[in-house]
């Protein structure tokens, strides 16, 4: 099978090697942090690990909206979110060092809350690991269907219909809910364990999704850049995705923004120092930085309809809504702890391009498997009809 | 399809959008003029009472203070209406024939309190004390106004709480030494200028915050 | 009527959205520069071959928006901290979090109205009379037919000119909009 | 090559339906919707379903009569709770105005073409609902008639409202939403009422209808800045929204009470919103397309996506339910666990678990595909679901207020005939208010539908091209 024009591999090919060389470099950093200070490295390495199964979280779930919804930015986004969703699988490998860092990054494994709370139960290292295991299966059998599917319905194996996709995606969003609802009170709201928040697991989803969106937008619009993807992006594609991206970043601090007002005019006990120890010692300076390029200069840029037709700057906003979900996990993560050496931060970088460097050398490699378009998909002809092969 | 309006109504319909913009402009502003004005507030309006009873006289001429009838006024939240042997004490012996005290006689003869039409009337839900403000520095004429040019007394102010929280707000502009609380004529602008600041420390008068605080009157 | 009405301007009729289309552009290509068209549905482009340029509204809205959220916030700031600042359960004067939802309100309401107002102003809206509703078929403008017109404020306009100019495209009709 | 990728689909479910029915031409659309209006005969059923509305809504206005005579204490609320019925009814309600707008301003911007159907009437259906939930905080006041004293204005007193007081950002948020959504309805309306205009035959229909369009006439350029407006309007709308049931939420969760304040309120609030908003669309949508045969416009289709949304929506509400319980045995807060505890098994357990039935279990029925499409059912999970948001935020101010952190303080609450009475009045109000858009405005967007018929032909058009080549 032939998949796109050459360039295309010309192009991932070198993006391959340069993924494969942040993954050595970063690595190599990380593992001189490891030796080093290895409570230091496992932070970094959550603070990675968080980053990058949202990256592959996000674009399962946006494969199960895009279904659901129809429209011409899922036929457009798919086959990237399908390689970022096939990401999952070494993800699965790559949680075991989180398990040998299990004390040093958990206090509850150290110190049981001893109340008459829930935490008693549920923060138990067998049930935690239990729990994980869990995730992992519900998530990779989602991400296997879906993918599967999708190359038997570009082989004709299956009818050509969305129909099953759409059956298993209403369904599989719940499944995702679900499980991600416990998985970010296990592996990111315990880090302190005395905090509550309900609205943290909406949250963490949201990020998620912003995570995927802006990834899957930005590598498409870089793709549509250096090669041929089977279709123009005119101006009312790369407005809906613009759209979309503006959609999801106003989501975000919407949700941000409720749970700080709450928190904040309430200032209770067990729920203010969450804020306070985001909001001094340095990291005042992130949060505002977050505010400013996570959801105010993107907001801002993304109103105006010529910003989003523009191909390049478009890309830009998503590279820096990516890159802005970094350093909004590394706030949520790295002030749980109260004792920190000067140079966690170049830790947390190079443990992130180090993981990173590896899940995109797999991702390219997956991402070039398939043609860039659904080509069979049956809504093609409605969607994007000047993409629908001359047979 | 013949016009349904006349050509005449394009111009119609621009004037009467901008006589309703105007319309509303001017009931809000008749609303403001009615609401602050003295038919509303009752300020500067003489009232009737069953005596013509003269502060003007009273004050100005004869410089009687203000203590001496309004007795519990450095005591007490009231600053108090004197009793009818007040009045007689000097109208047993002068003008005691007149016709215009008889009230004033029969009251004290039948021992019943004259109904005098009362001028200064706060809400129920507003805690105010006399004698904290005469302590504190706050003259009678702050409040009152110049008593002692009254013929019949009127309500100066418009007692409305926007006019007591101007002062609340800045109380160091109406403050004086404590020989001149009852004093109709003294003025501060023959005081040094930091004297505002001096009573505020000596009379350990509390922030604004505290002064305009919401139980700090209604409590 | 005895005396002759003005002359406003000369209107064709047209059966499809394409058809009007075709003509404005002819028209536009012949010179005619004074022109409209009226449509019973908003038809994409049909004012950019009109030769219209684009409109200041957006900005406008975006001024308006901007305006209320900056005089929303300044408001709620010079009230609560500057003019009466009063101690409520500790929380700072300028409680700025709190002053966010009131400030989003007012942001998107003075933004709305100005859209709304701003519409209509631009559009010299409301204009009860016109004389396009002298023409008794123009009441189907609001139903199915579609219309262009050339006024006679237009350089090249002729009466007699004009109506053959678009009788060559073919219309249902022409008729006179007298003024 | 169209024709044929068609053919090749094998299951009719990867077809996208047309927006409107087959065979409507631009004169045909405009010419059914407006001869609802501008017919002379009055249908009997109109009339019935009128007098029977304002029958509930004279039920109203002597319920205000007669609280403005006596107070609130007609009313079950005294302390500790304090918040009965009229704070219910209110978060009803301004859940309820929610899909209007939703369905205006969000579906406009994601292009779904199925909103022209029911936009128009779930437009006025919000404002009708926005204006009975305006009501129930006013009168909640207790003197009414100082309900001016919540805007900032220059006052004899020279105070301010509380910006710090989420009551104060209901106040902007409500009113606020009223103005925008009233704008966005009557833009909406212009162009149609032109049509109205242009095809009434008695004078007063086109004087009246005449001033409500302000002389529109369908200019290229008026469209064009039109057009604009209504986008920028519908992107203004979509936030707020979003931020109207968010401020309603903080109207709890900003006060320090176990079972309200919960960070997770503001987006459960308005899933809840839109979860009932859709159901009070869906319950007057399938009778109206009944009575006025309008299954073209409002085919089952269009049902089907509302209902699909309610699906959706209801379970980020029950997604709520589950937070909060769980939340509060793992957080081990003892005074949130008692209360969820109470909730569930306590004195009002009864309405707890109807809730849940309503809110939770009805709303699984919609996954199954013939039940969607079974107008009755989804009328009466509609129903179910409109029963279940009020025992919702009935749930929630009344068994978080009833047990004070004192049990000294304890107390019950039961409503008193006045209540009742108002409740059923609001939506007397809300009725006849309906009755009469639907006798005297287009209820579909006549402009709209002929955009869509000009896409369906032109697309036919290019089919047949394409087919003949």
């Amino acid at each position: 099978m032939t998949h796109g024009d050459p360039a295309i591999h010309r192009y991932s090919g070198q993006a391959q090697r340069i993924a494969l060389l942040c993954a050595l470099g970063g690595t190599l950093a990380s593992l001189v942090g490891l030796v080093w200070n290895p409570a230091l490295f496992f932070r970094a390495y959550l603070v990675a690990y968080t980053f990058w199964l949202g990256l592959a979280l996000g674009c399962l779930v946006l494969l199960m909206i895009q279904y659901l919804t129809g429209g011409g930015w899922g036929l457009l986004l798919r086959r990237v979110l399908e390689a970022g969703s096939r990401t999952l699988l070494p993800l699965v490998l790559l949680f075991l060092p989180l398990l040998i860092g299990l004390h040093s990054i958990y206090p509850w494994t150290t110190q049981a809350p001893g109340d008459q709370s829930g935490r008693a139960i549920y923060l138990k290292v067998g049930f935690f690991l239990g729990r994980a295991a869990f995730y992992f299966v519900v998530w990779l059998i989602l991400g296997y269907l879906l993918n599967r599917w999708s190359t038997d319905l570009e082989s004709g194996r299956i009818p050509r219909s969305t129909r099953r996709f759409r059956l298993l995606s209403g369904p599989g969003l719940v499944l995702y809910g679900f499980t991600i609802t416990f998985a970010s009170v296990d592996w990111v709201m315990s880090l302190e364990p005395k905090w509550v928040s309900t609205i943290f697991p909406p949250l963490y989803a949201v990020g998620q999704l912003l995570t995927g969106l802006s990834f899957a937008v930005a590598t498409l619009l870089l793709l549509s850049r250096y090669s041929s993807i089977g279709v123009n992006l005119r101006p009312n594609h790369l407005r809906d995705l613009g759209n979309l991206l503006l959609t999801f970043v106003m989501l975000w601090a919407y949700i941000s923004f409720s749970q700080f007002l709450l928190i904040w005019v309430e200032s209770l006990p067990e729920e203010i120092p969450w804020y306070l120890r985001r909001t001094r010692g340095g990291w005042q300076m992130l949060a505002f930085l977050l505010v400013v390029f996570q959801f105010g200069l993107p907001f801002l840029m993304l109103l105006s309809r010529k910003v989003k037709e523009n191909s390049p700057s478009l890309a830009t906003i998503a590279g820096l809504i990516l890159a802005m979900r970094f350093f909004d996990l590394l706030w949520w993560i790295e002030p749980a702890y109260p004792e920190r050496t000067a140079w966690f931060l170049v830790l947390d970088v190079s443990t992130w391009i180090g993981l990173g460097g590896f899940l995109m050398w797999w991702f390219l490699r997956k991402l070039r498997e398939r043609s860039l378009l659904p080509l069979h998909d049956p809504y093609l002809a409605h969607y994007l009809p000047e993409a629908v092969p001359n047979e | 399809m013949p016009q349904i309006f006349h050509r005449s109504f394009n111009t119609i319909s621009k004037v009467s959008i901008a006589s309703v913009v105007i319309l509303l402009i001017g009931l809000t502003g008749a609303t403001y003029v009615v609401g602050w004005s003295p038919y509303v507030t009752q300020e500067q309006i003489a009232r009737v009472q069953p005596v013509p009873f003269s502060h003007q006289h009273h004050v100005g001429q004869l410089g009687i203070d203000c203590r001496y009838c309004h007795t519990s006024v450095e005591t007490s939240a009231f600053a108090g209406m004197p009793p009818t042997k007040t009045c007689m004490n000097c109208h047993q012996e002068i003008w005691f024939g007149s016709s215009m005290l008889e009230p004033v006689r029969e009251s004290y003869r039948k021992d019943q309190s004259i109904a005098w039409e009362r001028i200064h009337n706060l809400p129920q839900f507003v805690y105010f004390n006399h004698s904290i403000h005469i302590h504190k520095g706050v003259g009678c004429v702050s409040c009152h106004g110049r008593v002692d040019q009254m013929p019949l007394t009127y309500q100066e102010h418009s007692l409305l709480m926007g006019w007591c929280l101007d002062c609340h707000r800045d109380p160091k502009k109406h403050l004086r030494p404590a020989s001149a609380v009852f004093s109709m004529t003294w003025s501060a602008s023959a005081e040094p200028s930091e004297l505002g600041d001096r009573l505020m420390k000596e009379n350990h008068i509390r922030g604004v915050e505290q002064l305009t605080s919401c139980s700090t009157c209604h409590r | 009527m005895a005396v002759e009405p003005k002359l406003h301007a000369v209107m064709a009729e047209f059966a499809t959205p394409q058809e009007l289309i075709d003509a404005v552009a002819a028209a536009r290509a012949h010179g005619y520069r004074q022109i409209d068209a009226f449509t019973p549905f908003p038809i994409e482009g049909l004012a950019e071959t009109l030769g219209f340029t684009g409109t200041r509204l957006p900005l406008i809205i975006f001024l308006g928006g901007l305006f209320g959220g900056v005089g929303g916030f300044w408001m709620q700031y010079w009230c609560a901290a500057i003019n009466y600042p009063v101690n409520i359960g500790g929380r700072p004067l300028n409680s700025w979090p709190s002053f966010i939802p009131v400030t989003f309100e007012l942001t998107i309401l003075s933004a709305a109205l100005v859209a709304v107002l701003g519409m209509l102003a631009l559009n010299r809206l409301p204009m009860p009379y016109h004389p396009v509703f002298n023409v008794p078929s123009f009441a189907l403008a609001s139903r199915d037919r579609f219309f262009l017109l050339i006024e006679t404020g237009d350089p090249l306009f002729d009466a007699e000119s004009t109506r053959t100019f678009l009788n060559e495209l073919h219309p249902r009709q022409v008729v006179d909009v007298p003024e | 090559m169209i024709e044929q990728g068609a053919k090749s689909e094998t299951r009719a479910d990867t077809a996208i339906p047309a927006p409107v029915g087959q065979g409507y031409t631009f004169g045909s659309v405009s010419d059914k919707i407006s001869a609802l209006v501008l017919t002379g005969r009055t249908p009997r059923g109109w009339w019935l379903g009128f007098l029977f509305s304002f029958l509930w809504l004279m039920i109203l206005l002597y319920a205000i009569g007669y609280l403005v005579l006596e107070g609130v204490g007609i009313w079950g609320i005294n302390i500790p709770v304090a918040w009965g019925f009229a704070i219910t009814n209110f978060v009803w309600w301004i859940g309820i105005g929610h899909a209007g707008t939703l369905i205006s301003a969000i579906l406009l911007l994601l292009h779904q073409q199925w909103r022209t159907s029911i936009n128009r009437f779930a437009e006025a259906m919000t404002l009708f609902a926005v204006a009975c939930a305006g009501l129930f905080p006013l009168l909640h006041l207790g003197r009414p008639w100082f309900f001016y004293w919540l805007f900032p204005y220059p006052n004899t007193m020279k105070i301010w409202p509380q910006f710090r007081s989420p009551l104060i950002w209901d106040v902007f948020a409500v009113s606020t939403y009223m103005t925008v959504s009233l704008m966005f309805w009557y833009v909406g309306l212009i162009p149609d009422v032109a049509t109205l205009r242009d095809r009434a035959r008695s004078r007063l229909a086109q004087i009246t209808y005449g001033i409500l369009a302000l002389g529109w006439r369908g200019s290229a350029y008026h469209w064009h800045r039109y057009e604009v407006a209504y986008l920028i309007l519908a992107g203004l709308a979509t936030p707020l929204v979003v931020s109207v049931h968010t401020v309603v939420s903080f109207d709890f969760a900003v006060a320090n009470l176990p079972g309200w304040h919960s960070t997770v309120f503001p987006p459960y609030f308005v899933a809840g919103a839109i979860f009932s908003g859709f159901a009070m669309v869906l319950t007057i949508a399938i009778p109206l397309r009944a009575v006025y045969h309008l299954e073209d416009f409002i085919s089952d289709w269009h049902l089907e996506n509302m209902a699909k949304i309610m699906l959706a929506t209801g379970l980020l509400v029950a997604y709520g339910y589950f937070i909060e319980a769980f939340m509060a045995w793992y957080g081990g807060n003892r005074f949130e666990q008692y209360v969820q505890l109470n909730r569930m098994f306590g004195p009002y357990a009864v309405w707890y678990w109807l809730l849940i039935g309503c809110n939770v279990l009805a709303p699984q029925l919609l996954w199954v595909k013939r039940f969607r499409r079974n107008t009755t059912l989804l009328l009466i999970v509609a129903l179910i679901v409109l029963v279940g948001m009020w025992l919702e935020r009935f749930v929630i101010i009344i068994t978080s207020l009833h047990r004070d952190f004192l049990p000294s303080s304890w107390g019950m609450y039961s409503p008193t005939i006045w209540d009742w009475a108002t409740l059923i009045g609001s939506v007397g109000l809300f009725l006849s208010l309906l009755f009469l858009f639907v006798r005297l405005l287009p209820i579909i967007s006549m402009f709209e539908m002929r955009t869509l018929v000009s896409e369906t032909q032109v697309h036919e058009h290019t089919a047949r091209n394409l087919g003949e080549e």
